[in-house]
């Protein structure tokens, strides 16, 4: 029973994810003062390129061809680690977030990588600086997710149960952890989704070559990832002591609550789009040196117990 | 009394045969590779002596790891060198291969002096030449000649290890030596190295103080950070994998020094965790790091270069040699399902403990550890998607590329032998860690009741103690496989007339892309460059060729990297020495009047000191 | 009348050190030996032993007649300009005698500060004449002054074992006195080797072999 | 009658050499050399087996000390031997020897080799004294051999620095024969009878005596500031004699400061002799260390390296223990080995490049690969790489230094010991391995001189690797005699 709840966990994540990203978009536009697309804009774009042929570069090998169901795999197998309704439905003892993270960055080896295989010189340059910001990502999430889990209240607090209790350090973490969200999402001061200037996209770019079926995997996959990182956030910020037992109604609440927690994300993230700028490549470092310090400073204030 | 005759005493308890395991699991595939390797680059005879060097190498090793004598370590010890150097020097055509033999052996007997100095302290105190000897009088030795042993060991055993100040050789001497040799040396021969460190400091001398441990650690970060920042800026392939073979060292003494700090404080159950953790990265480390070596070698057989930028669209010319690469690069990267996934894993939950239950000054301390394995592993993953991308994918940047062939069957089977492996290590991770536990746990004794919890569960099942995370590979690769499955199933089904029709790459439309677009390792790894500025203080120098004031004919860019530590510590002490000789040389200035002087002055002074009532 | 016969060997050596010749230089060796054969003479009379006449006289024979005939035949046949071409000038280098000599007599106080003068006088007198051996060896620039050196120097011990002592053992005595005369033999051979090879035989300006 | 049948093989086979034609000279050579060889080694075992002495008319003596010297001397006279009539037949072959010359080589070869074997066996200080002087005379024209500029310099500036050293020697010995003369009215200068009455000397004569000694000896044993004579004999004198000097020649004025040291010893106790000892054994090894790192010629390297091992076996006397002792000698027995094989290497490098210089020497393994082999090997043994001897007699002495508590001194030992390491690899390793310049063809050994080579590569690993019984016993009464029971 648990096994079918967690597959239909997913299947709802999965269909629900690029509805985050338009209501993000309509947000913007919103605060733009503009219409812009509707909610469902990304389910007309995905379904769109179902219908499309594929046009695959014959420099390209069996990487560039596999990598899209690769990624999407791999970010539906880390939706097992989400506590994405309820806390009780994530996979029993298969892993912590460090699987999650490590998921993410499997996921992010093979889009580099057919990325570097098409031979063009803006995959290329996409994957180096998709590299370059996942290096300075890696150490903050971790760091930042280990003080929540080593703050919360339970001794034997394993790196998964990250939801325990309200703590102002386990806010300067959510802090911390927000920007690794911006980076990782590609938001604005980090990257620009929208954009199709070559020289500035980093993960457009990577996906430059890709057409059809195999671009709508990847737009699901990222639609997805951007989902478990706003459920990872929202976990941190209002952890709602969730009952873990499987009872219906506890999971309609629960449910209920982590809808709320993504709406209040993506209005959030939607506010900082609009109000920054796109960085340098080379500030995003300083930019993530800063949420370093945040964790670090999450870390002193968790080792002085609040 | 001294000699070997008398001296030859071994002990295989569990640390010992683990090394052996390691050795065995490297040199193997070594062997089976070479048989093809050889035959391809060198005449009939040499490849004869190669192989021939190549086993005593081996046996060497073995018998380093196996001695419970004083004499015949240290015996086994500097003949794994001398053999180990003449491999290196094997190709003695090329005058690099004899500097690097020379920087090699010379560092190394360094490195064996210290160690010789520890052992006669050892003797000295304890009487004897045997291990269990020193063992029962360890407890005897006053703190600070501890002290003293731990810092010559950690420096003798260090230099062969290739921990960051003591490196410098590993860059050298690694990428001369033929492929399966570099293999052996980086997967085993390192190994040995730290199978010394864990015999002598964790074995003989002890609970150790706390500021062991840190030191350990401190070195090992900074291994870890500097190995891996200079393997992003490094396209020759082998001296590339030489220094991720120092990050990965830097990783394993992670954990022993995390154990180190756990068995100070007294956990014992977590001390043996860590340790188990530490010898778990180095089986890991040595089966990956032995077939990235021996692709290395196959890339050279087919290519006869070891320049990446050289290379290019290998993996349509050589599939096997390639997909072995690939699995041994999401080892490396620690990418899930895989080996090195797992042992990364568990030092993070070392370093998770070390950060919820050590005092305030050691959060921070392991915050830092932690920060510093992360930031290494997702470097790792960027260094090994240059060194994977610009080799083997996209169009051949060169003729040698574009006529390359697949290695021949025996290098192919030794590949793809060592890349099972990889992938049973890391699906078969709960059973080999319990190995590891009671592998741990056969030199540290720790508290056997809380201990048997660890050892539970499943075969699959990963726990580690002290939290309750625990990690089921097994299961992981069953979701990623079924993800990955339902997903292509999905759209298969739904995008009815999947058609998929070959085009060129977008050219923006101007021509016909080749290779001169494509990204380069050196453009791949500029933002690493630009970002770590203020320690591989970068040089670059770019020139225009003008034809007119608009026309560019020519543009040239040239950039390279200052080795800090070659530089700045080991140039200047090198000069200095022979600087030194230069003027003391000036002594012997060939008149006999001077030398009959000399003569004069030292009985002249020695009767006055001596001499006076 | 050792007393005299010391002095003697004492005014003698200073002379070396003055002269800047190398036959006279030759001379003042002889005649050294020629005092020191007669101490030894001396000695033997005092003691009546039969061994210390043969040793006297082989000393005559070798270093009195022979080693100083040969030394002037080199020097005819070698024919190259006679200046013994100093390091020091024959003053500073007598005001550096008296300096050895104010040494060797502190040297000899720490040892025989109670022994009679005649002991006392014959010992500081020895370690005179060897160090002003050493110190002929070391500032003066021709090969045959090095060769004059040592043997003066061996001179000086020869005194010092017949002084303190009453002489050596009887074989080893002949022994050295006959190694005393092939090592001057051979310098001698090595002297002229210099001068064919190199047509001079200043020994300062050979100093091809360096570092 | 075994002493004196030691003492007068040499001289026949001068006589002989002198007589018979090139031929027949050189078997008689090896036979007279074999035989002192063989009896060396018997008086050996009837010393360790009998009564520890064994006495010839009042003038020969020989303990376990000598015997184990004369073993020493008399493998290495049989080794450079064998060596010495296969380049020699080269060089004849090639004109640059006249067959008189040739003769003039054997004759003296064998007078140096009889004064060397006299030294350890004669009892009397003065008789000592005469024999080291000859060996000197003896060896002068074997360094002035080829009449150039050089070599003739060399053999001057060796004659007389080791002659005014072995003045200074005698004055030494003059000064404990009075020290004897005064305090027991005994005129001897018997070493076996000194011994006996040596513990009643007066202690400040002696130290002073053993001043000059050291200094004088030491002069002729290379130790440190008065080694200056021994880079130029060694690099100009023909490499079979090379190998003697370097080999045997130092260690026989050892021996006689060992014999000083051990009546110094018993007369003043021996924190004396060991602080000088300690003092000038680092010093050596520090300046061969230090010059080895200029040096551009490979036989003037080598030249260095002995007085480096010079130093080390003078170190380990220092030390003093029983086991410091005993691994001395067997550092010196290695060393003597380890040098000639090295030597040899060098001369055929040397002829082969037809220069000393060691940047235009480079690939030898292509030109020469057996010498190359036998240069490496010998190389390695030098810095005391495992398999070999040196490795063992260097584990040893350090270990008694740790054991008496001298850790400065093996300290700094260790650290000039890697220096010396490094200096020999930067040098060598670039001109054994590498491509060899176009004007050299790949040459060919003649069969004996490989013959020579494979022997001492045989013997060097057997003495690294196990100790043969007969020779333990021997090393251990030798070290029983100077630094008495304990081992």
């Amino acid at each position: 029973m648990k096994a079918s709840l967690l597959l239909l966990q997913a299947g709802i994540a999965v269909l629900g994810a690029p509805l985050v990203s338009g209501f993000i978009r309509k947000v913007k536009n919103a605060l733009r003062m503009r219409q812009g697309a509707s909610l469902g804009q990304p389910y007309y774009n995905i379904a769109k390129y179902m219908a499309k042929e594929e046009v695959v570069s014959e420099a390209t090998s069996w990487i560039f061809r596999w990598t899209p169901s690769i990624v999407l795999g791999s970010t539906v197998a880390a939706l097992m680690f989400v506590p994405v309704f309820s806390f009780s439905l994530s996979a029993p003892g298969m892993g912590d977030v460090l699987t999650l993270f490590f998921l993410f960055s499997l996921g992010r080896f093979f889009l580099a990588l057919a990325g570097l295989d098409t031979g063009s010189a803006f995959g290329g340059m996409g994957s180096s600086r998709e590299m370059f910001i996942a290096s300075f990502v890696e150490p903050v999430a971790i760091l930042s997710v280990a003080v929540v889990a080593g703050h919360s209240a339970s001794p034997q607090g394993g790196l998964m149960a990250c939801s325990m209790g309200m703590s102002f350090s386990g806010m300067v973490a959510a802090a911390a952890l927000f920007m690794v969200v911006l980076a990782e999402t590609s938001r604005i001061p980090v990257d620009n989704q929208e954009t199709h200037l070559e020289l500035t996209m980093i993960h457009e770019a990577m996906l430059l070559e890709y057409s059809g079926p195999s671009l709508a995997m990847l737009e699901t996959a990222a639609h997805t990832k951007q989902l478990i990182w706003f459920s990872l956030l929202g976990a941190i910020l209002w952890p709602w002591p969730v009952g873990s037992s499987a009872a219906l109604s506890d999971i309609a609440a629960a449910a209920a609550f982590f809808v709320l927690k993504i709406v209040l994300c993506a209005v959030i993230v939607g506010l900082t789009e609009v109000s920054l700028a796109k960085m340098r490549l080379f500030r995003v470092a300083d930019f993530l040196g800063l949420a370093f310090l945040f964790s670090v400073l999450a870390l002193v204030i968790s080792g002085l117990g609040y | 009394m001294f000699f070997l005759s008398q001296n030859s005493r071994w002990c295989f308890d569990l640390l010992a045969l683990f090394f052996l395991g390691v050795i065995a699991l490297v040199s193997l595939p070594s062997f089976l590779f070479s048989a093809g390797y050889l035959r391809a680059q060198f005449s009939r005879g040499r490849s004869l002596l190669a192989t021939g060097l190549t086993v005593f190498f081996v046996l060497s090793m073995a018998a380093v790891v196996a001695s419970a004598n004083l004499i015949f370590f240290l015996f086994a010890w500097e003949f794994m060198s001398l053999v180990s150097y003449f491999l290196v020097v094997f190709e003695h055509e090329h005058e690099a291969s004899v500097k690097a033999g020379m920087i090699y052996l010379v560092m190394t007997h360094v490195g064996t002096a210290f160690l010789l100095a520890a052992f006669l302290l050892m003797h000295a105190q304890a009487g004897t030449w045997d291990f269990e000897g020193i063992r029962a009088a360890a407890p005897a030795f006053t703190p600070a000649l501890k002290n003293i042993l731990f810092g010559l060991f950690l420096v003798g055993f260090g230099m062969k290890a290739g921990i960051v100040p003591l490196h410098i050789w590993l860059p050298y001497a690694h990428p001369q030596a033929p492929a399966p040799v570099s293999s052996i040396m980086s997967g085993a021969m390192i190994k040995v190295a730290i199978y010394g460190l864990l015999r002598f400091i964790a074995g003989m001398l002890g609970v150790p103080p706390v500021w062991w441990g840190n030191v350990i650690l401190v070195a090992a970060g900074i291994s870890c950070l500097v190995g891996v920042i200079y393997a992003l800026m490094e396209h020759d392939i082998k001296k590339l994998l030489a220094y991720h073979s120092v990050e990965n060292i830097g990783i394993i003494l992670l954990g022993i020094g995390a154990g180190m700090v756990f068995w100070s404080w007294g956990w014992g159950v977590l001390a043996a965790a860590a340790f188990a953790a530490g010898l778990y990265h180095t089986v890991n480390h040595a089966v990956f790091k032995g077939l990235l070596f021996l692709c290395s070698g196959s890339i050279q057989v087919a290519t006869g270069t070891r320049d990446i930028e050289k290379l290019g669209g290998l993996i349509k010319r050589m599939p096997q040699t390639a997909a072995s690469f690939l699995v041994g690069a999401m080892a490396i990267s620690a990418l899930p399902p895989l080996s090195g996934f797992v042992s990364e894993w568990l030092i993070f939950q070392v370093f998770f403990v070390g950060l919820r239950d050590a005092s305030s000054g050691g959060k921070l301390f392991f915050a830092g550890m932690m920060a510093c394995l992360a930031l290494t592993s997702a470097l790792a993953a960027a260094c090994f998607v240059k060194a994977f991308g610009v080799a083997f994918l996209a169009m051949p940047r060169g003729r040698a590329a574009a006529e390359a062939r697949e290695a021949s069957l025996s290098m192919r089977s030794a590949m793809i032998f060592l890349a099972a492996l990889t992938v049973a290590l890391g699906l078969g991770a709960g059973l080999v860690w319990k190995m590891f536990c009671a592998v741990a746990a056969s030199f540290l004794e720790p508290p056997a009741s809380a201990w048997s919890g660890l050892l539970s569960g499943s075969w699959d099942l990963i726990r580690f103690p002290g939290t309750d995370a625990c990690l089921r590979t097994p299961m992981i690769m069953l979701a990623l496989g079924a993800g990955i499955a339902a997903v292509y199933l999905f759209v298969r089904l739904t995008a009815r007339k999947r058609v998929m029709t070959a085009g060129r790459t977008w050219d923006c439309g101007y021509y016909r892309l080749d290779h001169r677009t494509e990204y380069t390792a050196t453009a791949f790894s500029k933002p690493f460059r630009i970002a770590f500025s203020f320690f591989l203080l970068p040089y670059r120098k770019t020139e225009k060729i003008r034809d007119s004031f608009y026309h560019v004919k020519e543009f040239t860019y040239e950039t390279a990297t200052t080795p800090i530590f070659k530089r700045y510590l080991y140039d200047p002490m090198v000069r200095g020495l022979f600087k030194l000789a230069q003027y003391v040389k000036g002594f012997q200035m060939g008149s006999i009047h001077w030398y009959l002087a000399y003569i004069f002055v030292t009985i002249l002074i020695l009767v006055v000191i001596f001499g006076r009532p | 009348m050792t007393l005299f016969l010391l002095t003697g060997i004492m005014i003698l050596t200073y002379a070396m050190l003055v002269c800047q010749r190398v036959p006279a230089l030759i001379q003042n060796f002889r005649l050294q030996s020629l005092f020191l054969f007669l101490v030894t003479l001396d000695f033997a009379f005092r003691q009546k032993e039969a061994g210390i006449f043969v040793v006297a006289g082989l000393l005559l024979l070798v270093k009195v007649v022979l080693i100083p005939s040969f030394l002037n035949h080199l020097v005819k046949k070698i024919r190259v300009d006679e200046r013994l071409g100093l390091f020091l000038n024959p003053l500073l280098s007598l005001i550096a005698a008296l300096f050895l000599t104010w040494g060797a007599s502190v040297f000899c106080s720490w040892f025989l500060g109670t022994s009679p003068t005649a002991v006392f006088a014959a010992f500081v007198v020895s370690i005179t004449v060897v160090l002003v051996g050493f110190f002929i060896m070391v500032f003066r620039m021709k090969a045959l002054t090095q060769i004059v050196g040592l043997l003066v120097m061996e001179n000086g011990i020869f005194l010092l074992a017949s002084a303190i002592t009453g002489g050596m053992p009887f074989f080893v005595e002949i022994a050295i006195a006959f190694d005393v005369f092939v090592c001057a033999i051979i310098t001698g051979i090595f002297m002229y080797r210099i001068n064919k090879v190199f047509t001079h035989i200043e020994v300062h300006r050979l100093t091809d072999l360096k570092g | 009658m075994l002493l004196f049948w030691v003492v007068i093989i040499p001289v026949l086979a001068v006589a002989l050499s002198a007589v018979l034609p090139a031929r027949s000279r050189g078997a008689a050579n090896l036979a007279a050399h074999g035989a002192v060889f063989v009896l060396a080694a018997v008086l050996a075992c009837r010393i360790t087996s009998g009564t520890g002495v064994v006495v010839f008319g009042g003038v020969l003596r020989a303990d376990a000390l000598s015997a184990f010297f004369v073993l020493l001397i008399s493998l290495v006279n049989l080794a450079a031997l064998a060596y010495s009539r296969p380049y020699l037949r080269e060089d004849i072959r090639a004109g640059a020897l006249s067959p008189g010359q040739a003769r003039g080589y054997d004759v003296l070869f064998n007078v140096f080799a009889a004064t060397m074997l006299v030294v350890p066996l004669l009892d009397n200080l003065g008789h000592m004294w005469v024999a080291v002087e000859l060996t000197t005379l003896a060896s002068a024209f074997l360094v002035g051999f080829y009449n150039t500029k050089a070599s003739v310099e060399a053999a001057w500036k060796y004659v007389i620095i080791c002659s005014v050293g072995i003045t200074l020697a005698l004055l030494g010995t003059v000064l404990v024969y009075y020290a004897v003369a005064a305090q027991t009215a005994v005129k001897t200068l018997d070493w076996s009878v000194i011994m006996s009455r040596a513990s009643g000397l007066n202690p400040r004569l002696m130290g002073v005596a053993f001043l000059f000694i050291l200094v004088g000896y030491g002069t002729k044993a290379g130790l440190a500031p008065m080694h200056t004579w021994l880079p130029d004999a060694h690099s100009q004198a023909l490499t079979p004699v090379s190998a003697l000097l370097s080999g045997v020649l130092l260690k026989t004025s050892l021996y006689a400061i060992i014999r000083f040291a051990m009546i110094t010893n018993k007369a003043m106790g021996a924190d004396f002799t060991s602080r000088l000892f300690i003092f000038f054994g680092l010093f050596s090894v520090a300046v061969a260390g230090i010059f080895l790192l200029a040096q551009k010629d490979f036989k003037r390297l080598l030249a260095y390296s002995s007085i480096e091992h010079v130093g080390i076996i003078v170190f380990a006397l220092g030390v003093g223990t029983p086991l410091a002792v005993f691994g001395s000698m067997f550092h010196a027995l290695n060393h003597a080995v380890t040098k000639s094989l090295v030597f040899f290497a060098a001369g055929n490098a040397v002829k082969k490049y037809k220069t000393h210089h060691l940047h235009m020497i480079h690939g030898l393994v292509q030109a020469l690969p057996f010498t190359a082999a036998a240069a490496l090997v010998g190389l390695l043994s030098l810095v005391g790489m495992p398999p070999f001897g040196i490795f063992m007699s260097k584990l040893m002495i350090l270990s008694a230094c740790f054991q008496k508590g001298l850790y400065a001194p093996a300290a700094l030992l260790l650290f000039f010991l890697a220096v010396v390491f490094g200096a020999l690899m930067f040098h060598l390793s670039a001109s054994i391995f590498g491509n060899k310049p176009k004007g050299i063809e790949f040459g060919k050994e003649a069969l004996s001189m490989k013959l020579v080579f494979v022997s001492l590569i045989l013997l060097l690993v057997f003495l690294g690797v196990m100790m043969p019984t007969p020779l333990q016993a021997l090393l251990v009464s030798a070290s029983r005699l100077i630094a008495g029971e304990g081992l």
